[in-house]
């Protein structure tokens, strides 16, 4: 089973890597679907039906719809092109090995006792949600009504902003 | 239990007067006048309820803190019930003086009513913890009605008055905790005190130490330089506050605690005291002289009346206690009426400067009516309280030796000078350049037939004021009979 | 299994990568997508290697986290290209000391 | 507290009256109508005479001696109780005071015409609150009444002077006299509470009593302490220099308080105290001599006036030293019956000067009289008849027998008195001489009324009351001297022959004068004289000066400190604060403090580099640090 999602990790690393590399946007945006859609796969594949089907449904759906309808609105001309490549081509040394250095203990040190367990069933999920957490879907659900108002009021159209 | 009242009553009234301010309606000005009126009711219900000792009219003993001997130790005598009187009515007056000062009334009222407050508390605590709480105490509300509603530099008058009272304040509080300290068991009450014996030396410094924040509060001459200038840049109803109430506190002490603490520390200071009054009742009437000050004028006839009442209280003979006990009361009411005469005229055309002014005679002949009337006060005419005073002075002088008796009346001689000078610039001449057009209301010249009817009254009916002191009197003269045997 | 934590470390360093290197805002927003789904995948992953249902709970209270964070985060996005070069967020920099 | 009424009771009905209208008139906030202010003055002023003269009446039936005790107080050991006293003396001063009081008054109804309302007001007021008060002193059977009745009188003649207060020397006039008798005034109190405390009483009578029985010294001492109120009271030398300012006050206040009244209040005090004066024969002389001497002072200034006004004030100077006189020669009765006869007599040549005057235009010039037998012959009879009693023309006039009674009683006294008694003969030379100056230039052809108003019958009955009473007051001279329990001492004829020849004498010598105009002349550059010897400019020199001086100096007039006494511990705190405090100011672990602080600017300077404010910035360095950390734990772990 862990075998099985390693391929589609693979996948999402790679996706991952294109996301942050590219020059256009728009390239980036679908690598960006690649790399949610193939962590769906790995999902799947250690046994979490729940969590891949709402990454399909939510993020690769909905989020990045969101980000489409921004992206339209973005000029990307050849020349706005050719400055992102050579920004991107001018600073990537530093962070690289920044994230290297991050990296390197957590490779080095993080081990996880690894069991084989039965595939959690969606209803578990629904009894914890709502059951022993419930406070912290109620704490969300003020969030994402939070972030709908901030939203709202910080995208609305200003004659003088 | 009631004498404590009257001090929360004002204290209290004075907080709620903060909050009433907001009402309008000029509810925080009626909150006082009914606070300090219903004073009144407690002090007269509380002198005729009878106490067990005849020496007082009321007693209250209620213990506070045992453990450091502290309790609050209440007596009224007549001396003190006439002070507290004085405290509560001048309150009143002075209520009805400032009452179209607006600007921040709330606490201009909470001022007035802890001032009241405090010195209700100096006149008639026993216990000399509590004593020298109230005297710290009275300062700090007449300070913030110098600072914020006076004239001129009232910000350096009120620091000037704050610094020299607290200061000498210092010399009551080194000698208090020394007295309490020194007892066998940790007290303050001043009758305990008084049964102890202490060397004469000792009673001699411990004397010096009360003394001192009772002659700056008196402002005898060297001591009286915060007076003209705290008077002339506080407001009306703080410099009635300042004449009538402060001044006697000085003089209240003076009167109550020399000879009954330290006796023999009264006999070898006397001298002092005739002297150091003998030369500020010529300087402040000399001074009173050379003013252009109309308030500084009848600051410095304080300074020289209140050493008149140091005199009185430094004899120690019968006649000069009581003149000095009755001259307390005739300043009060003189020089809250003079005060309240020229902070009307202030009033009316902004300056004080006898040069400018004149000619009310002419313009505002009730105001120059009423102002003979406080002018023939300040000269001790007979009739007035006043002469009362003086003249008791100058025969228990006559008694002491003449020398004294002959400068008080040579004050009286220059009084006519500085007296007449004020009525010539103010009242006499034509009108000066700012004229005062308007003449009093009928509201300000109750408040000043109340304050000259007052003046006439305790001095065509003696009898009012000394048949009330006599155990005063006669108690300082006890204790030093005792020690003079 | 641990390969799968390694997965998702790498994820994350790639996001965090791509916050530091890219410099138009856009991007830096989808490389937090890419960032978010690291620990997401963690979290996951160990649930699903104790068959314990707080690992798929925790996805959820991650997506409705990310929801929040696009939401806010596009529309302030779309604040600042009004006033402001979203392609060069270098260029904003009215907190500096 | 208040004893029975007894029939004594009534004497508080004298001042009662005048005291009413004064509080009607001064104290009353309402606006009163001119007739009735003048009504009510006049209720006021007349009243008391009505009163007074059923208390004669009561007098003379035989029941002269009594006290209405007021109210008792215990003071100490001392009682405090007033009284009213009826006794001959009381009864005849305060007759004599009534009968001027409602004359003046009266007179004045007529003569203040022209003022405001509210002057008038106010100068009806304080005419009565002075008769109010003058009768109180004169009744008073206590020390505190008779003080107070005393000390209001000297009030009002202040204010009474500076009646016209738009006018500075009028003010200053007032002051002055104020000044001058309050330091009498102290000086009487002095004595009245000396003899107070003597006597633990406030009585006359036990006060007399009392001082009888003090020894000598302090006798004397007290003695001289009431001369002094007397002397300053009565303006008699040294302290006559107010009342010839005091002139400036109108006229019916000078013919009240400063000739006839208020003025004589010091021969008063002495008769009332005259047995305890008695008791000290040196000050006994030095009353004598002092009077003499003021009298022939007072007379000899008064030729060189040059304004009737001012004359007829040294006049009373003058005639009030005859009382003092007589009173030193232990002849009270003598001086009593001259305050009556003087009393008529001067108010009556004021209010005829007065009247004279407003018909000149109120000119009160010695030479503005020309004329004034023919413009105002009735103002001009009365004011003959006035001079004629007051230089004491034989046999017709009042002034004649009372003067004589002085004269034989101080001839009678033996001893120094002889000389005195010459001193007395030669003033009476010089009275008849200033005395008629004034009339016989009336005579002359004068210019026409300048007033139009003739003078009404308010100012008719005054002029004729009070020259029928300088005429046939002589009358009234034995019986008063008897009613005293005065003598008349046995004479020699020469004495009354040789004081009937001075008055004429002077009249001839006066006479003489008219006639010549060089001896006028030579009268008019007689500028020392005039002014009195100067006294006043050397009072001024002595005292005013000297004490103004002090003042300026105490007030820092001329750039010295202001308040220096005061100043003094404030300079000694401000120096210690100097010598304690500011020593102290530089605090070292203050600046130790300062000195961290200022290396820590540079650090910020560099530390503030570091906020870029980028964004970007701020992630890489918290990767960094969560880098660094993690890297940390990996290593230890």
């Amino acid at each position: 089973m862990t075998s099985a999602a390693l391929w589609p990790g693979a996948i999402a690393l790679l996706a991952a890597l294109m996301v942050v590399t590219r020059d256009s946007i728009v390239h980036a945006l679908m690598y960006l679907v690649a790399m949610l859609l193939a962590l769906a796969a790995v999902f799947f594949a250690l046994g979490a039906g729940f969590a891949g089907a709402l990454q399909i449904l939510i993020y690769a759906g909905a989020i990045v719809a969101v980000f489409v309808f921004v992206v339209m609105t973005v000029d990307s001309t050849p020349e706005a092109l050719a400055r992102e490549k050579a920004r991107l081509r001018r600073g990537w040394r530093g962070p690289a090995l920044l994230v290297a250095l991050l990296l390197l203990p957590l490779f080095g040190g993080v081990g996880i006792a690894v069991g084989n367990a039965d595939p959690v069933p969606v209803k578990a999920i629904g009894a914890l949600l709502f059951g022993p957490w419930a406070i912290a879907v109620e704490l969300a659900s003020f969030l994402l009504l939070a972030a709908l108002l901030t939203a709202r009021h910080l995208a609305r159209w200003e004659e003088k902003p | 239990m009631s004498l404590i009242a009257l001090i929360l009553l004002p204290l209290l009234g004075g907080v709620a007067a903060l909050f009433a301010a907001r009402l309008g309606n000029n509810a925080e000005r009626w909150l006082s006048v009914g606070v300090l009126g219903i004073g009144l009711v407690v002090l007269v219900a509380a002198c005729l309820g009878g106490s067990p000792d005849p020496r007082w009219l009321a007693f209250s003993r209620t213990p506070w803190a045992p453990s450091l001997g502290v309790q609050l130790l209440f007596a009224v005598d007549g001396l003190s019930a006439a002070m507290l009187a004085l405290s509560l009515g001048l309150g009143m007056v002075a209520v009805f003086t400032s009452w179209q000062t607006n600007e921040n009334s709330g606490l201009f009222h909470a001022a007035l009513l802890w001032t009241v407050a405090a010195s209700n508390g100096v006149f008639m605590s026993f216990d000399l913890l509590v004593l020298a709480f109230f005297w710290e105490l009275m300062v700090v509300p007449s300070f913030l009605l110098i600072a914020l509603w006076g004239h001129g530099a009232r910000e350096a008058s009120a620091m000037k008055f704050l610094i020299f009272n607290a200061v000498a304040g210092l010399g009551l509080l080194g000698a208090v905790f020394w007295l309490g300290a020194s007892a066998p068991i940790v007290t303050f009450d001043a009758f305990e005190l008084a049964k102890l014996a202490r060397p004469a030396g000792v009673q001699t410094w411990l004397l010096a130490g009360f003394a001192l924040a009772f002659v700056v509060k008196l402002s005898v001459p060297p001591f009286h330089a915060w007076l003209p200038d705290a008077h002339t840049d506080a407001p009306t109803a703080g410099s009635i506050l300042l004449a009538g109430l402060l001044l006697k506190t000085g003089a209240y002490g003076l009167f109550r605690f020399p000879a009954m603490l330290f006796p023999e520390g009264y006999l070898a200071l006397a001298p002092v005291g005739l002297v150091l009054g003998s030369v500020g009742a010529l300087y402040g009437a000399v001074m009173a002289c050379g003013q252009t000050d109309a308030k500084r004028l009848v600051a410095y006839t304080s300074v020289a009346h209140m050493s008149i009442v140091l005199m009185g209280v430094s004899g120690g003979v019968h006649f000069a206690l009581m003149g000095a006990a009755v001259e307390m009361v005739g300043h009060a009411f003189s020089a809250s009426l003079l005060f309240f005469l020229i902070g009307a005229v202030y009033d009316r055309v902004g300056t004080r400067d006898l040069r400018d002014l004149g000619g009310l005679q002419r313009t505002a002949p009730r105001f120059a009516a009423v102002f003979a009337l406080g002018f023939s006060a300040v000269l001790a005419m007979p009739g007035t309280a006043n002469f009362l005073g003086e003249a008791l002075v100058i025969t228990g002088m006559f008694q002491v030796n003449w020398i004294y008796a002959a400068i008080v009346l040579t004050a009286l001689v220059v009084s006519v000078v500085y007296a007449t000078r004020l009525l010539k610039e103010v009242v006499f001449g034509e009108p000066g350049p700012k004229p005062v057009t308007q003449d009093l209301g009928s509201r300000e010249l109750s408040i000043a037939v109340v304050l000259g009817s007052a003046t006439l009254l305790f001095g065509l009916l003696p009898q009012l004021l000394m048949t009330p002191f006599t155990p005063a009197v006669d108690a300082v003269l006890a204790s030093l009979e005792a020690v003079r045997r | 299994m641990t390969a799968l934590f390694w997965l998702a470390a790498a994820l994350f360093g790639i996001g965090l990568f791509g916050m530091m290197a890219r410099r138009s805002l856009l991007f830096q927003l989808l490389s937090m997508e890419v960032m978010l789904a690291g620990p997401a995948l963690a979290f996951v992953a160990a649930g699903a290697a104790r068959g314990d249902a707080q690992g798929q709970g925790m996805f959820v209270l991650i997506l409705v986290l990310a929801a929040a964070e696009v939401g806010i985060g596009l529309s302030l996005y779309l604040r600042l290209s009004r006033i402001a070069d979203v392609s060069d967020v270098d260029t904003i920099s009215d907190l500096k000391g | 507290m208040i004893p029975a009424l007894t029939v004594y009771h009534l004497l508080l009905l004298v001042p009662a009256p005048a005291l009413a209208a004064f509080m009607v008139l001064g104290l009353a906030p309402v606006f009163l109508h001119r007739r009735l202010v003048m009504l009510i003055a006049l209720a006021g002023g007349t009243a008391p005479l009505l009163a007074m003269t059923g208390m004669m009446g009561l007098c003379l039936t035989g029941q002269c001696r009594g006290v209405a005790p007021i109210f008792t107080l215990q003071v100490g050991t001392a009682i405090v109780d007033l009284a009213l006293l009826l006794d001959p003396l009381s009864m005849i001063t305060g007759m004599t005071v009534t009968l001027i009081g409602a004359c003046v008054l009266i007179y004045s109804i007529d003569y203040m015409a022209g003022a405001k309302t509210a002057d008038l007001r106010r100068f009806f007021a304080l005419m009565n609150l002075f008769l109010a008060a003058m009768l109180a002193m004169v009744l008073a059977g206590d020390s505190i009444v008779y003080f107070l009745g005393w000390e209001m009188m000297g009030l009002c003649s202040f204010f009474l002077i500076a009646y016209n207060v738009f006018s500075d020397p009028a003010v200053a006039a007032g002051r002055k006299a104020f000044i001058m008798s309050r330091i009498a005034d102290a000086l009487l109190l002095g004595g009245l509470l000396l003899l107070f405390i003597a006597a633990g009483s406030v009585r006359i009578d036990a006060l007399i009593a009392a001082g009888l029985a003090l020894p000598e010294g302090q006798r004397t001492v007290i003695a001289l302490l009431l001369l002094g109120g007397a002397l300053g009271k009565s303006a008699q030398l040294p302290f006559h220099t107010w009342l010839p300012s005091a002139m400036a006050g109108p006229t019916p206040v000078s013919a009240l308080l400063h000739s006839a009244t208020m003025v004589a209040a010091g021969a008063y005090l002495m008769a009332r105290f005259a047995p305890l004066l008695a008791a000290s024969p040196d000050v006994m002389l030095v009353m004598a001599v002092g009077g003499a001497l003021t009298a022939a002072f007072g007379s000899m200034t008064a030729i060189f006036q040059s304004d009737v006004k001012r004359l007829l004030a040294f006049s009373s100077i003058s005639q009030i030293g005859f009382m003092l006189l007589a009173l030193g020669v232990g002849a009270p009765a003598a001086a009593m019956a001259h305050f009556v006869t003087h009393a008529l007599f001067k108010s009556l040549l004021f209010l005829a000067a007065g009247d004279i005057a407003h018909s000149a235009g109120d000119d009160t010039s010695i030479a503005a009289m020309k004329g004034a037998a023919s413009r105002r012959p009735l103002a001009f009879a009365a004011f003959t008849i006035g001079a004629a009693s007051l230089s004491g023309l034989p046999l017709v006039t009042a002034g004649w027998w009372s003067k004589e009674e002085v004269l034989d009683a101080v001839l009678g006294s033996g001893g120094a008195g002889r000389a005195l008694w010459v001193l007395a003969l030669l003033t009476a030379v010089m009275t008849a001489i200033y005395a008629f100056r004034p009339v016989l230039i009336a005579l002359k052809p004068g210019p026409v009324d300048a007033h139009p108003h003739t003078p009404g019958l308010a100012t008719r009955i005054p002029l004729v009351l009070l020259g029928f009473g300088s005429l046939t007051g002589g009358l009234l001279v034995g019986p008063v001297i008897r009613l005293l329990g005065g003598v008349h001492p046995e004479m020699p004829a020469y004495s009354v022959v040789v004081a009937a020849l001075a008055p004429l004498t002077g009249l001839a010598i006066s006479w003489q004068l008219s006639r010549s105009p060089q001896l006028a002349d030579w009268l008019a550059a007689r500028r020392l004289l005039r002014q009195g010897l100067q006294i006043d400019v050397l009072y001024q020199a002595w005292f005013v000066q000297p004490f103004q001086r002090l003042v300026d100096r105490l007030s820092g007039v001329h750039g010295t400190t202001p308040d220096p006494f005061g100043a003094a511990p404030v300079t000694m705190m401000l120096w210690l604060k100097r010598q304690l405090i500011d020593r102290f100011r530089s605090d070292g672990f203050d600046s130790g403090w300062m000195a961290l602080a200022g290396t820590a600017t540079p650090l910020w300077a560099v530390a503030r580099r570091s906020q870029s404010g980028r964004a970007r910035d701020a992630v890489m360095a918290l990767a960094g640090g969560t880098a660094g950390l993690l890297l940390l734990g990996w290593m230890t772990a």
